[in-house]
């Protein structure tokens, strides 16, 4: 483990105190980006507490000068997504549906691929690595049409099963990319011991490199929950009545381009639909575990 | 049992309480609706999804379409026929002729209308003109007479918000004024080429370019509503925006008349943006007595009505009463009827109504291009030849 | 005396277990020829036809190459590639660098600390964008706030400037991301061995000699990671340029993707996105291939 | 009954670098083989050939009289201590030593039996919650033995499965694998660079260099016999002395005739009917040169030698002269009155000397 | 001069486990100090608490008259060779061993001068370009020596450094070491489980058991005054004899009673001058037992044995009988007469012995 500091103590004065005050500009930097980052959600969360009469008339930026929670109760399930006004709230389940699976599987196949690729490789395996690498670059615009169709043809047009599909599918290059490039690193040494042990491809797999990988996993976890929870594109397109996400809800709510516009619901639904992303990155947070590796193997 | 699945981007809400009447309705007569609204972008959104919906073999039943994609999704063979509707309930009679016109294909009914917005409003703040003495502009060069002496008055003169669509909201208003019904339907609808390419489409950009001066700094990207707010904060005085900005100044408790002024852009004619859904081919006895129900009662009078005192717009039929709306309604209103007349009801092109996609595109791209820099008017002109020539 | 049948059944066992591999592999593969591979073979096809609407496909040879390559639009669109892609990338990568390595200091607040740099993530941009409008616009945000703390000439009105709007698109985007990158990074940094650092650190390498000199390298894997990622994120991005300029002002903040799908879906110009397409995966090969090929063939040495 | 394990022209190669040449061994069930050789002779290489777990370039590998080349390791029925331990860094010690066991079905109650057992072995009982990450080097060690040990199949492989326990532990070890060797009759092919380890408990030794064998016998051959200088060199700690000598043949015997570095010639004579060149290098170990007064061997030759260096060594006492012009090593008793620059007598067995050609350095008694 | 080491008080817990006890220890420059003790025992622990890369619990480290115990690794101009080498998998060998100089700025010329001289002495010449994944054990085991040789540090940490190295090769860096010892005067901490390494280098070593010092002293008087049981058990391989007797003092001196499998008790008579309880534990190291005609010492006593076990190893053999209960190891010469089942009259050394109280282990003479 790096410390940039050790222990604070009395020895050499100037020493110490040069630690501390590194220490100390250190927590500034990091606060300092904290702040960076939060500004937008300061201004989001202001929003959703002002009444729609003082974002009219106020300075859009400025503190609430009447906190109101009736924003966040309309986003939650009261706006109108249509001739329904129940909220996001009915929307959610979808999305949990869709994005459960979706990156469960996704990430399993990525672990898996990525393992094939950097412990078991043999000729092609770069080549096939290359090419699913490059599949991340296609443009979802380009796939929307053609994979219609393939939709249609397999009778998943507008089901939560065909949106899982195409997510599953459009992640792999993402979620092999991760694993393959955490296993490039793990020594080989322990698929030896364990083939020697007489374990075979699954069992080396489930029982040595899933245990590693919990920073990988976190890491792909959190891309591929992110990016499928806040889909739009796809889940508008492949989604029927009762099946789409949230995302098309809160685009809903907030995308009317002739209606009245109600800025603090708008902001409101959307921390209420990133609620659950955020649930994730604190959950899994926990993982970034060091050391895993740590006496394996020396060298 | 009637059935329908709905596409449609009316979301927010007074637009979803609107069609809650429609599907009131429908539930009434022993139908059952799905919903399916899918906002933003205009409606791109929406179509994105009716793309896929239709490659993938599952269309919706009705789908809120307007303009010439009515005619092109025609083209593709994927729309059905509601003649027999249309003709049990005599729409050729109660809607104008020109509107009529977007909802045929081929001289079949295969949409029906909902409303018909105005494109070409200017609303101002009454307080502002009144203390500037400053009347409605009729005419462009009023206008720009005006915006002079507020903007000496230290009031911005026109609440803009830059994103495209708004600049060629301003522009579509700026060529009708100047180009005149006319010449507008010949450069906008026919896209004829000479007279896109006329002195007077110049005086239009030259006009653009004086607009830019009434426009605060900060204009870029602003929501158009943010800009309507503006105007009712008596920061700025007008604001060029089609009549779906009469709500933000309902929903803001103002009064018509009162708070604010609504008028028509100068110049005379009238741009609408009629809302309408078309039905497409689909499979089930069920789904095609729904698109008949809901062709029938799409366009029937009472939800005519319920619907648009909610949206702000006017009904698309003439023969509703207006008792209930209020007095930008009953101008609408009028100078719908005639310019109906008159030769002068023209569809707005910034909204989808006159031209393809493509087309209406390549125009977007000039307007806002040259409104957002120093270009010059004779440059615009050829880039509008240029890049119509190049969307074909 | 074993039976034919049985020593078939065990080839067959001995087939699967040494196939394994690439049998796992196969369905990944597969997908990826289908719905990568078919899919731009298909976008090639359709942007050498006229297709408006919905995709046709008779070939009308490179027609709507030579409208892309005609429109202004999409001049400013491509350019904008470039300098987005590069400031963003170069700036995400090295920030989520730094991040990553100032909170791998035993922070002790870490966890809340690297939810705040990635939340950015979870919020959808078609709210957060508006957010940063206001934030950014001269008259609301930023620049009104300081010029009320007495700074009157203070000005930050970039997203309002033509030239200068595609910095605010940088900066949002970067905002968005870094936080994940700073997560690929941290998960990289997690899995180097400890022991070695702790040989630098008896060596006497100061510690930022330690992370540029044995950490980094050791985790080129993760830099390739964060690249694609990246790049993706460049390429791709979309709801980032909608939600906060919509590609404006005028057509200045426009990038290939919102090109393509306003022609793909508001223009009904298939035709022209497909081709547009074309170009962006054209362009994205050049850059990766190379970079791809030098990182896998050093792993293979 | 067929070898065990036979390896026939085997040839690996990494990249360019031909790592392992033409190797032939063979060892039948109970052998134990002690592969030896310099570091970076290849010892590690051919067990990973022989458990498959690196291709090889050229040869075949018969474990159990099937030809195993192109079979996967799983399936070789072997067990491999590391050097590098290649412990499972996520799985407690415990479950490191069962895995194996585990994941070839045997039952819980013979896992824990086994594991308890082996456990107390190792003297590891009290690190058994532990993961790898919280041990020393030699519990790690241990850990990687006992993964083994638990197992129970056709061939062991052992690289270096000692090198970090302390001396008293490792001796232990040594005849735990030991018993385990005669108990249950287990073959072993067995990488150690500890020359006691080699000499105690193989039964046969290759001598291995630069990937090619040296020399393939029992532990008396290989330490009395050296088939030629580099064995006789690598075998044995201190190292045979190897001193540059001229030959002379006449009835009685040989004369052997040294250099010394002051007077004349050293000369001892074998008696032994051999037939030598005239230049030879003759090999002869320190414990064979010896205090005049305690070398009880039948063929001893005393002669005097000025010692340089006096070196002692707990129970024994090195002493350290020139001759021939090298630096000879003889190995006395620790009460030995030998000084430095004093000469000595000393005692050389010559029934146990080895001749070797300087040319080819093939032994040549 | 301040010594160059100095540990006071030091404890060390991982959690709730104390790992190391009160550790004192104290070095002058140039001395050379031998860790050893068990597997597991706290050696590397200590390294590391030395070399600061583990926080400690209490106590205080000084180096070189500077209280370092807060200090950072990298201020406190150590080098060490880690037992697990921990190499910089992505720099070539080459760059592992320079890597330290060029931080520090040492000139070009210098870095490829040194670089030279180290590879040449740990003959990894023709592996500067690799990198460590493609390295043999013991090479890698070379370079991770390397890093630490190429330095001038104030102390120099040695985990086992030649622990995988063939015993040629070990033999030769050990005088590598030791010259480097002497020449720099370079002053070192060294671990290992090589008795021969720890006697020979040594010129201090420290004994230690379950994280507590056993004992501190010279070479010479670890091995034949050890200060209890577990260090005269633990030095010396074979272990030193450890016998349970019976002692009955008296004019003559002391009568040392020994029981024997059959027959009546073998009984030894120490002539000096001792006082020890009746129970006592006899020390004596197999090489103080001899054949009764080679022993030369001159308080030496004989006896008859019957031995139980003959093992020949090269230059010696080995006699195990039993004695008081206990395996009794005896050094024979390598022709001894000795065999299995056969009475054999043997030398005990009794100049050489130790006493030991059975309750407390501590020695008793
Ligand atoms: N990180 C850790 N957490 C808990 N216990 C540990 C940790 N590291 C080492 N230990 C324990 O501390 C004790 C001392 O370990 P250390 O590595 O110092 O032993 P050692 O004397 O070097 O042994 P060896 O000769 O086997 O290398 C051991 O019993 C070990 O199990
Ligand atoms: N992956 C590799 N690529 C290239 N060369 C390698 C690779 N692995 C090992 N070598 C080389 O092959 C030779 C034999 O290595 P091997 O590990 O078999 O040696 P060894 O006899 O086990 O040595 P040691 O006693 O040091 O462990 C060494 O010279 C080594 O440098
Ligand atoms: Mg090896
Ligand atoms: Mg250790």
């Amino acid at each position: 483990m790096v410390e940039l500091s050790m222990t604070q103590a009395q020895a050499p004065a100037d020493r110490q105190t040069g630690k501390i005050v590194l220490r100390w500009v250190l927590y500034i930097v990091l606060v300092l980006f904290a702040l960076f980052y939060l500004l937008p959600l300061f201004v989001m969360l202001t929003t959703s507490l002002k009444s729609l009469e003082e974002i009219r008339t106020g300075d859009l930026i400025a503190l609430p000068r009447e906190v109101t929670f009736a924003a966040w109760r309309t986003a939650w399930s009261e706006a109108c997504t249509g001739i329904q006004c129940e909220g996001v709230r009915p929307f959610f389940w979808n999305s949990v549906l869709i994005a459960l699976p979706a990156v469960a599987i996704s990430t399993l196949l990525g672990a898996m691929n990525g393992y094939v690729v950097a412990q078991w490789s043999f000729r092609g395996a770069n080549l096939f690595f290359s090419l699913m690498l490059f599949g991340c670059f296609i443009p979802f615009q380009v796939v929307l049409l053609p994979m219609a169709r393939v939709l249609g043809l397999m009778g998943m047009a507008g089901t939560i099963p065909g949106l899982i599909f195409v997510h599953v599918i459009y992640g792999l290059g993402f979620t092999t990319l991760f694993f393959r490039n955490y296993y490039v690193s793990i020594p080989s040494e322990l698929t030896k011991a364990a083939k020697v042990d007489g374990a075979g491809f699954f069992r080396i797999f489930w029982s040595i490199f899933l245990p590693l990988s919990l920073p990988i996993i976190v890491v792909t976890v959190i891309w591929q929950f992110t990016q499928i929870w806040n889909d739009f594109l796809f889940g508008v397109s492949f989604s029927q009545a009762g099946t789409q996400p949230v995302t098309v809800a809160l685009n809903n709510i907030v995308n009317s381009t002739t209606g009245i516009k109600a800025y603090n619901v708008d902001m409101a639904a959307a921390i209420i639909a990133g609620l659950p992303t955020l649930l994730v990155y604190v959950i899994a947070g926990k993982y970034f575990v060091r050391g895993l590796t740590a006496g394996s193997v020396k060298g | 049992e009637p059935t329908a699945e709905v596409l449609h981007y009316w979301t927010s809400g007074g637009e979803a309480k609107s069609v809650a009447v429609l599907q009131k309705e429908f539930a009434d007569k022993g139908g059952s609706w799905t919903d399916m609204p899918v906002a933003g972008g205009g409606g791109d959104a929406a179509m994105t999804a009716l793309r896929a919906r239709v490659l993938s073999g599952n269309a919706p039943t009705a789908v809120q379409l307007k303009g010439p994609a009515i005619q092109e999704w025609y083209e593709e063979g994927v729309l059905a026929d509601i003649t027999d509707v249309a003709e049990a309930n005599n729409w050729e009679a109660v809607l104008p002729a020109s509107i009529a016109g977007h909802m045929k294909c081929e001289g079949t009914w295969c949409a029906a209308p909902v409303n018909v917005h105005r494109v070409d409003w200017i609303w101002a703040n009454a307080e502002v003109l009144s203390a500037n003495g400053i009347e409605m502009p009729t005419t462009w060069d009023a206008f720009n007479a005006a915006a002079e002496k507020l903007q000496e008055a230290g009031i911005i003169p026109l609440a803009h918000g830059g994103q495209a669509w708004q600049d060629a909201t301003i522009f579509e208003a700026v060529a009708l004024g100047i180009l005149g019904p006319e010449g507008y339907r010949k450069a906008f609808v026919e896209l004829d080429k000479e007279t896109l390419t006329s002195d007077a489409m110049i005086a239009v950009f030259d006009q653009m370019r004086i607009m830019r001066g009434f426009v605060d700094s900060n204009f870029s990207g602003r929501d158009w509503n943010l800009a309507t707010s503006m105007v009712m904060n008596g920061e700025a005085a007008f604001q060029i925006m089609g009549d779906w900005a009469k709500g933000e100044f309902m929903a803001a408790g103002k009064v018509p008349g009162e708070d604010f002024l609504c008028a028509s852009t100068p110049g005379e004619g009238f741009l609408y943006n009629v809302d309408s859904f078309a039905m497409f081919d689909v499979d089930g006895e069920d789904k095609k007595a729904g698109q008949q129900l809901l062709a029938e009662l799409v366009v029937g009078q009472n939800f005519q009505k319920v619907f648009n005192l909610n949206k702000g717009s006017i009904p698309a039929r003439t023969d509703v009463t207006l008792d209930e709306f209020d007095s930008c309604a009953h101008l609408s209103s009028e100078d719908m009827k005639a310019s109906s007349e008159g030769g002068s009801l023209l569809p707005s092109y910034a909204h989808g109504m006159a031209l393809r996609g493509a087309q209406a595109g390549a125009i977007t791209d000039v307007v806002t291009a040259h409104f957002n820099s120093d270009m010059s008017s004779t440059d615009a002109v050829q880039m509008l030849a240029d890049g119509i020539a190049n969307s074909m | 005396m074993v039976g034919a049948g049985q020593i078939r059944d065990n080839q067959m066992i001995k087939w699967l277990e040494e196939n394994t591999p690439k049998l796992v592999l196969a369905p990944s593969f597969i997908a990826v020829l289908i719905f990568v591979y078919g899919f731009i073979a298909w976008t090639a096809w359709v942007s050498l036809t006229r297709s408006r609407l919905l995709p046709k496909y008779e070939i009308e040879g490179f027609i709507q190459y030579e409208r892309l390559f005609a429109s202004p639009r999409w001049e400013t669109a491509f350019g904008n590639l470039f300098v987005f892609g590069i400031l963003f990338i170069v700036i995400a990568m090295v920030l989520g660098l730094a991040l990553a390595i100032l909170l791998d200091q035993n922070i002790r607040t870490e966890g809340a600390i690297r939810t705040i740099y990635l939340y950015p993530m979870a919020l959808s941009m078609i709210v957060t964008g508006t957010a940063w409008k206001w934030i950014l616009n001269p008259g609301l945000g930023l620049e009104a706030m300081v010029r009320g703390w007495g700074f009157e000439d203070f000005t930050f009105d970039w997203l309002v400037d033509p030239d200068r709007a595609i910095y605010t698109i940088v900066l949002a985007a970067i905002w968005q991301s870094s936080g994940f990158v700073m997560a690929l990074f941290l998960a990289g940094l997690r899995s180097v061995d400890g022991e070695i650092i702790k040989a630098a650190q008896v060596d006497g390498i100061p510690t930022w000699r330690v992370y540029t000199a044995i950490i980094i390298p050791a985790m080129a894997p993760i830099f390739l990671s964060a690249f694609i990622v990246l790049s993706h994120l460049a390429v791709k991005s979309f709801d980032l340029v909608i939600a906060l300029t919509g590609g404006g002002p005028g057509y200045a903040t426009d990038l290939p993707a919102t090109y393509m799908y306003a022609m793909a879906f508001s223009r009904g110009d298939i035709g022209q996105a497909a081709s547009s397409a074309m170009i962006m995966m054209l362009v994205v090969f050049s850059i990766v291939v190379p970079y791809l090929y030098s990182e896998l063939r050093s792993k293979d040495g | 009954m067929a070898p065990i394990l036979e390896i026939n022209n085997l040839y690996k190669s990494y990249g360019s670098i031909e790592i392992l040449k033409d190797i032939n061994v063979s060892i039948e069930q109970g052998d134990f083989l002690v592969l030896v050789g310099p570091s970076g002779c290849g010892k590690s290489t051919l067990l990973n050939c022989i458990a498959g777990l690196e291709p090889i370039s050229g040869g075949e590998v018969h474990i159990g009289g099937r030809d195993m080349t192109n079979v996967s390791p799983k399936d070789r029925d072997i067990a491999m201590v590391f050097q590098s331990y290649a412990l499972y860094p996520t799985m407690t010690v415990a479950k490191n030593i069962t895995f194996g066991m585990k994941v070839r079905g045997v039952d819980q109650a013979t896992q824990e039996k086994k594991l308890a057992y082996v456990a107390q072995q190792l003297q590891i009982e009290q690190l058994l919650n532990r993961k790898p990450g919280h041990l020393s080097g030699g519990q790690r060690q241990r850990v990687a033995m006992g993964r083994a040990l638990v197992r129970d199949p056709k061939l062991f492989l052992f690289d270096e499965p000692l090198s970090n326990l302390d001396a008293k532990l490792r001796v232990e070890m040594r005849t735990e694998i030991k018993s385990l060797h005669q108990r249950l009759g287990a073959s072993m092919v067995y990488v150690t660079h500890d020359q006691i380890e080699a000499m105690t408990l193989a039964t046969k030794i290759v001598v291995m260099k630069g990937g090619i064998i040296q020399q393939i016998g029992t532990p008396a051959e290989i330490y009395n016999h050296p088939a030629n200088l580099f064995v006789a060199d690598f075998m044995g700690s201190p190292a045979m002395n190897l001193i540059p000598a001229k030959a002379r043949s006449d009835s009685a015997g040989t004369r052997i005739e040294i250099a010394r570095k002051s007077g004349g010639p050293m000369v001892l004579t074998d008696r032994k009917n051999l037939s030598l060149p005239e230049d030879v290098i003759i090999g002869v170990r320190p414990e064979n040169i010896a205090d005049a007064n305690a070398q009880s061997g039948s063929d001893s030759q005393e002669a005097d030698c000025v010692i340089d260096i006096v070196e002692p060594a707990g129970a024994d006492t090195y002493a350290v002269m020139e001759l021939g012009g090298k630096h000879v090593t003889a190995r006395l008793h620790a009460e030995t009155t030998a000084s430095p620059g004093v000469m000595q007598r000393l005692a050389f067995d010559l029934g146990k000397v080895s001749y070797f050609a300087p040319d080819t350095g093939l032994r040549l008694n």
